[in-house]
């Protein structure tokens, strides 16, 4: 059974083979569905020199923001940096370089890698920054962008339900980028809120496939909220 | 007078119809959400995975793992789907969505538009908005038709960089509802009070004004 | 609510507006998933000159089967077209057109016509016949063919239970081409086992959400199957 | 003596690993799941959307919306998810299955692979076939060394239409276990009582035999 059984019982573990000058790719949006264990284990770690793949960037103090203290970080592929005062820091003083990608398309992009697509062509950007030194092509009369496949030594994924074989299901919106970086790692590490029994995961309601786990960790979550709504 | 905010989502709300799949980008747009016709139901999507979009949650109902693209906590309603963000933005780049609704910095007679950048300042990102602009079937802009300088934001060309090119055929500001035609705006109403004059002295890009503009009726 | 009550009260409803000529996306593999009753409808109608895009093209008899008895087909886009003796003969008389593409590209050309891409590359059949008249680019030393999306007039599709707004969730490997269908037509017309009361379906948990599907209808379902293996 | 159907199946078995995920085709290649190895774990993936196939259902078990790429019923085992075909496709375009095996009619020393198309008679299609042979890392050809009329089907170049190009390595006919390396048939073993000469006589492409060509040998 030894094969299948994704399970790793330290972050150390975990993130065994994570070195310096690697690319990762995180899921998550915001705050929300990141792997902050994952994450706060990169800290502890301290490698450096990271191209890191994730629509955010955290913010001060939490989440991908505790990577930018120690200088982690080379490189951001992101959509939104946000709202980071060391992050703007960083880039003004030239320290951090970033790849401005829009959301979909970085998505997209994520999704592709892990399909074994190298290049897709997308209407998304044309005729802005994005595009700039970049094929453009008509199909159908309408310009496309092409855009090429991301992928990343390792992937750091939080999911909220898995089974030892690595089938993993996501919570409501927490799902957001997480399957698409699992996808998309050569080493894909899972840390998740609960590991179920064998078999208690319906084949068709899996979202993650085991075949693309290679570490599975189960902990706990402080789940911080960005932008606290409610209505009376 | 020109028109509140609360004003510019009740006539951006006038453009719904029953069944309609929306995406509100954040400030004036999300407001349209509280000016949904009685009777008329739709549904909006968020674009990091949450197709009908509820409510804010009560204190109870809070939950971390449900968010808007705005990063703002949310519910889901009755009907809704959760996805990933590549299903997310499947949709929205597949032309799935019936109307989006989104602020800019400018717009032009080409139907470009910029929302996401302004050089010399820090640059955020663009979030979802340029593969909003380029998915969607139908757009309508809110914003302020001028700057509080009294710039305006109605120009012949876009002056910073764009989100789309060529995108934009609806403009819904402070003081008017225009479409773009033919490289050309086309000034449809006007908002109560304010004067044809005011509107073709705050608009920069050509504009096309037809012998009658009517007022912008609010229930 | 009538906005987004999906749902129809006749197989003639269900597909009306289908015309001579139009292109039709069909679920289903082999004979499972197959929207049985909605090509029942079409072989109904008489609707004539159709391009179908299906992985298979059902049997003799059955399934898409039935749509060549009356010479309703045009032309198939199809990874295999299977054991089916009228399908050898019209494809022999030269009454039918064929255009052979491989699974896994049909299925990512059904994804990218339903996500708006409108073409990719994928290493699939690059050096073989698929590749004629193609282009072929090379990516990270590797030779990709181009590929365009496929997108249909008219889409149908088998679901196993939905709720009115078109919400779908599809049963075991019944699932197959069906989602890719249901992104991918104009009009998307699923037909289900079971309609469920609204809020049944997890929102998480549904596969392809109401805002692909333009009408629902409850069927009830034969469910042939085409090679019955049993072990002692 | 030539390696039965049950023996080639039996020799590829050999290759599997604990924890690997396999694809395999229709014929031979099915048999090796019966070979799998005491103490050992695979799970097998079918391109229709299944990873994780199970045995075949008892009659109480047959589910017309349980089948396998072959079209047969199959089940689930424990451990298995089940997805879309793009998904299922995206698996293996993306490299994540460990180890295909598929069969043949002819394989080049450039690791060129025919199998799905005799010109003249009817096409049936290639099915999932090219996916496969272009999207896994690591391919098993099993097939018999020469056809039933003696012809040889390791060529130095393929006559059929290919499947295909440069993407197989390993070989297991009825006679011997082939790899290609530099443009040339490396013969690694041979079945148990066939001469080196035998194969040589029914290999047409290139074919470097080391000095020492060992016996294959079966549990």
């Amino acid at each position: 059974m030894a094969g299948f059984d994704k399970r790793v019982t330290s972050y150390e573990q975990a993130l065994e083979g994570l070195e310096d000058g690697m690319t990762v790719l995180a899921g998550g949006f915001g705050l929300c569905g990141i792997p902050e264990n994952l994450i706060a284990e990169i800290k502890r770690k301290g490698t450096k020199n990271l191209t890191v793949v994730s629509n955010n960037c955290g913010v001060d103090g939490f989440g991908l923001g505790l990577l930018l203290e120690d200088r982690q970080i080379r490189k951001m592929i992101s959509s939104y940096v946000g709202e980071n005062a060391l992050f703007e820091k960083q880039l003004l003083d030239g320290e951090l370089e970033v790849e401005l990608t829009p959301q979909g398309t970085l998505a997209e992009k994520m999704r592709a890698g892990g399909a074994g697509v190298p290049a897709f062509y997308t209407a998304t950007g044309y005729g802005t920054p994005i595009a700039e030194g970049k094929e453009v092509r008509q199909f159908d009369g309408r310009h496309y962008v092409l855009e090429h496949a991301i992928t990343g030594d390792f992937a750091i994924v939080k999911g909220w339900k898995a089974d030892k074989y690595g089938n993993v299901i996501y919570r409501h919106t927490a799902r957001n980028f997480n399957p698409l970086a699992a996808a998309a790692g050569k080493i894909t590490v899972v840390e998740v809120e609960e590991i179920v029994e064998p078999g208690e995961l319906e084949p068709g309601e899996i979202q993650t496939p085991g075949i693309y786990v290679d570490r599975l960790i189960c902990g706990t979550f402080e789940k911080r909220i960005e932008k606290r709504t409610v209505r009376d | 007078m020109a028109l509140t905010r609360e004003q510019m989502a009740q006539r951006v709300a006038g453009e719904l119809k029953d069944g309609f799949y929306v995406n509100l980008g954040i400030g004036i747009p999300t407001l349209v959400a509280n000016y949904v016709p009685v009777g008329m139901e739709v549904m909006l999507q968020s674009e990091n995975g949450l197709l009908g979009m509820g409510p804010f949650p009560t204190e109870d109902e809070i939950d971390p793992d449900m968010i808007n693209a705005g990063k703002q906590t949310v519910t889901a309603r009755i009907g809704a789907s959760i996805m990933d963000s590549a299903e997310a933005f499947a949709m929205i780049r597949g032309g799935h969505i019936d109307l989006t609704v989104l602020g800019a910095f400018q717009v032009d007679v080409l139907g470009n538009i910029a929302s996401w950048m302004v050089p010399g300042k820090l640059i955020k990102g663009m979030g979802g908005a340029m593969d909003l602009v380029a998915g969607a079937e139908n757009i309508i802009v809110t914003m302020t038709h001028a700057s509080k300088d009294g710039e305006s934001k109605l120009l012949q060309r876009c002056t910073l960089p764009l989100t789309g090119a060529g995108c934009i055929k609806r403009i819904l500001t402070d003081l008017a509802y225009l479409e773009i035609d033919q490289g050309a705006f086309v000034l449809k109403e006007r908002a109560p009070g304010v004067s044809v004059g005011e509107i073709v002295e705050k608009t920069a890009g050509e504009l096309v004004v037809p012998d009658h503009v009517p007022e912008m009726r609010f229930a």
